[in-house]
């Protein structure tokens, strides 16, 4: 079937990727572009925790943040409390990981009977308290003020440290699409389609759910985890709304649903935020840089409505099936109708 | 003897793919055109390209001699054009009463006749008055769907599978509804019980594979064994 | 006692302010279903704006007027340029609307400059009443009285006209409203500019009430209409102005009472109605 | 830029007597955008004034590099990365806020780059997060609780506080408490709000009820709770406020605080000295007419303080180098002189004790001097154990 | 011998209306019976009592003499009580294909495997489209679901209950709105069910020549009473049932086909 070529297409170009990515460092111009993509791959892994929540299993969430908040503090705290070595580090990813994984099984029991505003509202309200935990427990956290810590040694040379989120990355990508190609990601995507239906197939969506919950929050908490260390420095804002609301705009920007859309996402919104705050420097017109920001989401809207990578496979497809099945235009090729996916 | 819509070579293609390839129809006043075919044929396409749903991208629609094919849907409805969707188009979460009221253009004196004869012939209809759409039975979907259509002054109605899903005393009463309609309204129905078609309709037209194939008046039909065999597989 | 009615005032009072920030999102998130981040740009514009006629004509009343117009024509161009092609899709909804939004907060201080501005309350509503130990900011009654007439003005028309039900079955199937002869399109515009309108004329009566505007404040009671309209169930008038009323008020004896908890209330209070009363404290269960 | 020819065209400069390179990390959008841009005027009047407008101190050019950290950690950690890595900065300046300066001070510290800190606030800074990179020439939350227990805190005096739940508020009455109470004074009250809170009635309603003498307020934010005093006649009811006063923005919304004592840490008539002459004169003819606001001193005072080091170091921009120097260092700026202590790299700098008066011609209350305070007076605890 | 399925008094109120009303019924494995009954008279409803999607206000219901008052509508399509939905209710977004693979994999019990790629199940993809070549949907694998035609939607509908595979099968009008030339071949696939021998099954249709060809027994709701029940003959002599459900029209429909 045209289906196979099509992921061996897809391989070849995701091995390009990978292999220009592995060089990246040493013939990039600057440093500061490895720290810049270092910063695309932590939040793609970010990103691509949220697709698995609403691109996969149709779920709003609006408090994304707090899984990310607490592989970022648990990293932190226990790098600053213990050694900063990299047996700790690796194990507060663990902690961080456990940690959320019962946070998020708790919350997604007590969240997701509820239907898609509710669901998103009272996960906006969960991850508001623990942004306020984070505040008040100041002996532990500074407060909003945040602290800093020192990251393992070998961290310090950015090219590694690079690497090594490249690495979480490709794994984190690699572990996350067989996730979602697996018969259990289909299950998701039934219920993302059709809930009732999916139970009445004899799937206990709540489960789905509570584990498409648990995966996503326990790969942000990943992302957190390599945040702070990126920073070594934690505050408040690692919980904050924003942190929701970058993962949000990434997913959709790249195009839900589609894994590697994230990615894109996260690229195109950190490269294009980096890009235009430096033109500022040089043109005056570029001072309110953030109103051509602003347009660029409006802009991708207009011409990607299905997110950059969904809009183009759509493109892909249509071309595909045109011409290898001129004669036959009826014979449809799996087009995604431009119904709504959240609810 | 005049001819109310005529459709010219229409020809809809939806998204990419060419669903209808050249229908050719006239609805003549007072009469009943049915639309026979198989699944997939293209009749609720033909219907749908009517109202303005799925705009036609080659050929005519023309209406009391203008033509409305690039019109909008709303203005087509408001040149009198009635349509019963074959999933009835009930608004779920507003109830019974509600429906018909977003239905009703005016609430003329009329309508309001209109409205109790309807109600009087669909009883569950009032007994349900303040349900939620969404709760009716499938049947009391179908005649709600009916009935948001029957109070309205129409010109033409373009009705879609009528009778899917009710019980045989039911189909009987919207037979009755339908005919009653007749007196002042010109109707397209698109119908696959066969016995209801035959009995209410005055013509037909076949469609198969977005095409027309076959038209003529009803008795016709019924009497021409051959046809029916090769298209509509009975007999 | 005084306390008590001391309390009450003043959390009626936010809770009124809450209520006509959120009308404009029950119109537009409620009832249309669009999740419109963007709001809180409208309700910015509408208090610059509204302001800027207030200074310079030195009658208030222009002054709302002035947001009020402002309101409605941002409302259309929003509706037109933004809203239009992504009906039905929150998805894009949430990324077009958040764009809008940095494009609109930010084009403030273009206009009217990067800095917050100073607002005064209307020398006839400024200052207080005593009666003992009760003390009553004029201006507090003036939104509570504001509050109850908006919400009179919503109840009659949505209760006269048809235009509340054509917008609730425009939401679940716009192509069956249109056969039946309504533009909806038209429909939808109207109501999205009056949703804005209101924004902006929340916008206006907040000024003078904080004291003063600045850009980034619309995205903080964006969130919290958002709150509201939710609590109260989407798209109910008198669902958000009990749920605004309970929001004011709540925070109003927390702050007095368990100031610890103070950060956290609204956000308690919502997680709480939601785990008890999903479908909104003040909605009978009849809409799935 | 390419990296080849940025690194060859810095190594010619150095063999020509080279470049000093000065990266600013400010927030130029966003909520701080005021500070940020207060700062930039400041740094850019400061190292005129230092070098007579020359920008040249011991044979070196300087030259300076602005990035908007848009009040996020990740980006100025980003931006830091991209001055030290990127541009060769040999001094950071900044940030507008708290957040950012503590992201980037661990950078500081792995580059060995001086960072003068300005004009975040936090004690933190100086205090646990201390590296001996960083100096701060703006004042840090304790300074600003000293000067304002000074102005108001006497033997027996009752006080309420009320201030906004962050650490910004609790560290401000923290030190504010500890000030007062070592002058005597009693906090009867503590009351602390929503930092996005608009209806503080309910914590003032509290403090009506304590009966204090002084209502002292820590606020940041444009959410004032000033008009809402005036409301409830605190003042009638015999409760005096005293707060910080901001800039001029912030002032005007205090008009219904005529008559308030309180601090400042600078308002353009405060200081009397010739560099305050300079600035004002400077600023005005510059950014036509305006007077300079809160933030503008600082940026100027660690343009001073940079250009001041150089010349200790004859142009030696390397950190261990300049520590040992800058420690102790005495420098004139608008607010007068300051002098980084040696223990934690804090600037102790003079203070005002003011009080707000209407003016004529001027749309905000004014900030009138009562008395300066001396950098003694106001010196905080050091902090970073050390 | 034990009816396969049993209920006791079952009976749903909606407000103040009482869909269900004390129904008793029993029906044996292995068994074809029908529901017949005016519109709205709760045959819908009965269904989605017995496969859980509504929960009975009073009355219980028995599988295999075993209550199954606790049982979600997952346990009991587990349980072997599978049903197509009247209201066409698939997955508008996914093809045809997926569509019924999901079926498969539920009774094949993949249903938390994420270590193998799907498609690597090769025989359930097989079986599924075994599935839709047996109700006529072979050339439309990879359409997706919201582009069928009405008829089309209830052939899927059909072919995802088959790939369930259970013992009882719920059909709710399988056959409405599907044009006169292909109601023939859903009836082919649904006797040659009957006639595999293993399946016990209840079916809602209006169309009368259909039941009196299929049925071992007709029951008629009423008002959401149980009017009747019993063989072809006995309900098609039944004066009440003549008058409340067939009409006039029905003669004519017998003569016709
Ligand atoms: N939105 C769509 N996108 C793609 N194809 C479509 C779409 N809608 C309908 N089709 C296809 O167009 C053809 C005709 O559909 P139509 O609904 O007009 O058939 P019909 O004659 O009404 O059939 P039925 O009797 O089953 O209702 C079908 O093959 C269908 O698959
Ligand atoms: N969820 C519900 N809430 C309220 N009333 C309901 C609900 N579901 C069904 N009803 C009512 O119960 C009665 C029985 O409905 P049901 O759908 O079972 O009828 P039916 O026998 O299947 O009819 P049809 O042949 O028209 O499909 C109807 O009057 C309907 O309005
Ligand atoms: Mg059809
Ligand atoms: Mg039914």
């Amino acid at each position: 079937m045209g289906q196979e070529k099509y992921y061996s297409l897809k391989n070849v170009i995701f091995l390009i990727i990978i292999i220009a990515l592995i060089f990246f460092p040493y013939v990039a111009d600057s440093r500061t572009l490895t720290i810049l993509m270092t910063q695309v791959f932590i939040f793609s892994i970010l990103a691509m925790s949220y697709d698995i929540l609403l691109g996969y299993t149709g779920i709003v969430s609006f408090g994304h943040a707090m899984f990310f908040g607490i592989g970022a503090y648990t990293t932190a705290i226990l790098l600053s409390m213990y050694d900063n070595t990299m047996m700790i580090f690796l194990i507060s990813i663990i902690v961080g990981m456990i940690f959320t994984g019962f946070v998020s099984f708790l919350v997604g029991l007590l969240t997701l009977r509820l239907k898609s505003h509710f669901f998103a509202m009272l996960t906006l309200a969960i991850s508001g308290l623990f942004l306020v935990v984070a505040e008040k427990w100041r002996t532990v956290t500074k407060g909003n003020d945040g602290f800093t810590f020192r990251a393992p040694d070998l961290f310090r040379d950015r090219v590694f440290f690079y690497f090594f989120v490249l690495v979480c990355l490709v794994v984190a990508f690699l572990v996350l699409r067989r996730f979602v190609t697996s018969p259990l990601g289909k299950v998701l995507i039934a219920v993302r389609e059709n809930e009732q239906r999916t139970r009445s197939l004899g799937f206990r969506t709540l489960h789905y759910k509570v584990i498409a919950s648990i995966v996503a929050g326990v790969v942000a908490s990943l992302s957190g985890s390599l945040y702070a260390i990126s920073l070594r420095f934690v505050n408040t804002s690692v919980m904050s709304m924003d942190i929701t609301l970058d993962a949000l705009l990434m997913t959709i920007i790249g195009g839900v649903g589609t894994l590697v859309g994230p990615i894109v996402g996260s690229f195109v919104i950190e490269i294009a935020q980096h890009y235009l705050s430096g033109l500022a420097n040089d043109y005056p017109i570029f001072e309110r840089w953030i109103i051509f920001f602003g347009m660029l989401y409006i802009l991708v809207v207009i011409f990607f409505p299905k997110g950059i990578v969904g809009t183009v496979y759509v493109k892909y497809l249509t071309w595909k099936s045109k011409k290898s099945r001129p004669q036959q235009p009826k014979q449809s090729v799996p087009l995604v109708k431009d119904k709504e996916r959240l609810e | 003897m005049n001819s109310l819509l005529k459709l010219d070579q229409l020809q809809t293609h939806i998204g990419q793919y060419h669903i209808l390839q050249g229908i050719q129809f006239e609805a003549i006043e007072g009469e009943v055109s049915v639309l026979l075919g198989r699944n997939g044929a293209g009749k609720t396409t033909t219907l749908k390209t009517i109202i303005g749903l799925t705009p036609a991208s080659h050929g005519k629609v023309m209406f009391e001699g203008q033509e409305i094919t690039k019109r909008k849907t709303y203005d087509i409805a408001n040149l009198g054009i009635g349509y019963v969707p074959e999933d009835q188009g009930i608004f779920k979460g507003l109830t019974v009463e509600e429906n018909m009221k977003v239905a009703i253009r005016k609430e003329t004196d009329e309508v309001c006749e209109k409205q109790a004869y309807i109600l009087e012939l669909f009883p569950d209809l009032k007994k349900f008055w303040k349900k939620a759409g969404g709760h009716l039975s499938g049947g009391q979907k179908q005649m709600l769907s009916m009935a948001r259509a029957f109070v309205n002054d129409s010109k033409l109605l373009l009705i879609d599978e009528p009778s899917k899903g009710l019980a045989p005393i039911v189909v009987e009463k919207v037979m009755e509804a339908i005919t009653e309609m007749k007196k002042k309204t010109t109707i397209i129905l698109v119908e696959q019980n066969f016995i209801m078609a035959s009995r209410i309709g005055d013509t037909y037209t076949l469609i198969d594979d977005g095409k027309t194939v076959h038209s003529g008046s009803m008795a016709e039909l019924i009497g021409d064994e051959e046809l029916k065999r090769k298209y509509l597989g009975i007999g | 006692m005084d306390l008590f009615i001391n309390l009450f005032i003043n959390g009626l009072a936010t809770g009124m302010l809450i209520f006509l920030l959120a009308s404009g999102l029950t119109l537009i998130f409620g009832l249309m279903d669009v999740l419109n981040f963007a709001h809180g740009g409208l309700f910015v514009w509408g208090a610059y704006s509204g302001i800027f006629a207030y200074t310079w004509s030195g009658s208030f009343i222009v002054g709302i007027l002035g947001a009020i117009v402002t309101g409605f024509v941002l409302g259309w161009v929003t509706e037109k340029l933004i809203i239009t092609p992504v009906y039905g899709n929150h998805v894009q909804q949430i990324l077009i609307t958040l764009g809008f939004m940095l494009v609109l907060s930010e084009l403030i201080k273009v206009v009217f400059g990067p800095n917050g501005i100073p607002v005064e309350v209307p020398s006839y509503l400024a200052g207080s009443w005593e009666f003992g130990e009760v003390i009553l900011i004029k201006y507090r009654i003036f939104i509570i009285f504001i509050g109850f007439v908006i919400f009179g003005i919503f109840q009659y028309v949505l209760k006269k006209t048809k235009i509340g039900l054509i917008v609730r079955a425009g939401v679940m199937d716009k192509e069956m409203v249109q056969v039946l002869g309504i533009n909806i399109k038209r429909v939808f515009l109207f109501v999205f500019m009056t949703g804005s309108a209101m924004a902006a004329f929340g916008g206006m009566l907040m000024a003078p009430y904080s004291g003063v505007i600045y850009a980034e404040m619309g995205m903080e009671y964006a969130i919290l209409g958002f709150i509201v309209v939710v609590i109260g169930g989407m798209g109910s008038f008198s669902g958000s102005l009990m749920a605004a009323i309970l929001v004011g008020l709540a925070g109003s004896f927390m702050a007095y009472y368990v100031p610890y908890l103070s950060l956290a209330v609204n956000m308690i209070l919502m997680a709480i109605v939601l785990i008890f009363r999903p479908q909104g404290l003040f909605t009978n269960a009849k809409e799935g | 830029n390419d990296k080849k020819t940025s690194e060859s065209s810095s190594e010619k400069d150095e063999k020509e007597g080279g470049t000093i390179k000065v990266g600013v990390l400010a927030s130029l959008t966003g909520a701080l955008e005021s500070y940020g841009k207060q700062t930039k005027q400041g740094f850019e009047l400061g190292l005129d004034y230092a070098t007579d407008g020359k920008r040249e101190v011991a044979g070196k050019k300087i030259e300076v590099v602005w990035e908007d950290t848009e009040t996020k950690p990740e980006v100025a950690v980003q931006k830091a990365t991209k001055l030290l890595e990127d541009d060769g900065v040999d001094f950071l300046v900044g940030s507008s806020s708290s957040g950012d300066t503590l992201a980037v001070l661990p950078l500081a510290e792995e580059y060995e780059k001086i960072m003068i800190v300005e004009p975040a606030v936090a004690d933190s800074i100086t205090g646990a997060e201390f590296n001996p990179f960083i100096f701060r020439t703006a004042r840090n939350s304790s300074q600003d609780a000293y000067a304002a227990a000074a102005a108001i805190a006497k033997k027996g005096t009752k006080i309420a506080t009320f201030a906004p739940d962050y650490s910004f508020g609790r560290d401000g009455i923290k030190a504010f408490k500890a000030a007062a109470e070592k002058l005597g004074a009693e906090v009867v009250l503590e009351e602390y709000a929503d930092p996005a809170a608009t209806d503080f009635t309910s914590n003032l309603q509290k403090i009506m009820k304590a009966k204090p003498d002084y209502l002292f307020v820590v606020w940041a934010g444009t959410n004032s709770p000033w008009n809402q005093i005036a409301d409830l006649k605190l003042n009638e009811k015999g409760i005096k406020i005293s707060t910080g006063a901001p800039d001029i923005v912030a002032l005007q919304l205090m008009k219904p605080l005529v008559g308030m004592e309180g601090f400042s840490v600078y308002y353009h008539t405060l200081p009397k000295n010739g560099v305050n002459d300079w600035l004002v004169e400077e600023h005005k003819k510059r950014f036509n007419n305006e007077v300079p606001d809160l933030f503008t001193p600082g940026g100027f005072s660690s343009a001073v303080a940079i250009v001041e080091a150089l010349k200790k170091s004859e142009g030696n921009a390397d950190g261990n180098t300049l520590i040992p120097l800058m420690e102790g260092m005495s420098f004139d700026t608008p607010k007068g002189t300051m002098t980084f202590r040696k223990e934690d790299h804090q600037a102790l700098q003079p203070m005002y004790s003011i009080k707000l008066e209407e003016q004529k011609g001027v749309d905000y209350p004014v900030p009138v001097l009562i008395r300066e305070l001396t950098p003694d007076e106001t010196a905080p605890p050091i902090q970073n154990k050390k | 011998m034990e009816p396969i399925i049993r209920t006791e008094n079952l009976s749903i109120q909606f407000g103040g209306h009482r869909a269900v009303d004390g129904v008793n019924f029993k029906m044996q494995a292995k068994h074809f019976k029908s529901i017949i009954g005016p519109n709205g008279a709760g045959k819908t409803t009965f269904f989605n009592l017995l496969s859980g999607e509504l929960k009975p206000t009073e009355g219980e219901i028995f599988l295999r003499g075993k209550s199954l008052a606790s049982d979600s509508s997952i346990e009991r399509t587990r349980k072997g009580l599978g049903r197509s939905f009247q209201i066409t209710n698939v997955f508008p977004n996914l093809t045809v294909l997926e569509n019924v693979r999901l079926a498969v994999q539920s009774r094949e019990k993949v249903r938390f495997n994420f270590i193998k790629h799907y498609l690597q199940y090769k025989a359930i993809t097989n079986e599924a489209v075994e599935k839709l070549e047996q109700v006529l949907l072979g050339n439309k694998v990879n359409a997706v679901a919201s582009q069928l035609s009405h008829g089309e939607k209830r052939k899927l509908e059909i072919a995802m209950l088959l790939a369930l595979n259970t013992e009882i099968l719920l059909l709710d009008e399988p056959t409405a709105g599907m044009s006169l030339e292909e109601v023939p071949t859903i009836l082919e696939v649904i006797r040659s069910i009957k006639e595999q021998g293993d399946k016990t099954i209840l079916l809602i249709e209006h169309k009368m020549d259909m039941i009196l060809d299929l049925s071992d027994s007709i029951m008629v709701l009423f008002n959401g009473k149980l009017l009747a029940d019993g063989t072809p003959s006995e309900i098609m002599d039944n004066e009440t049932v003549q008058n409340a459900y067939l009409g006039g029209l029905y003669d004519e429909q017998l003569i016709k086909t």
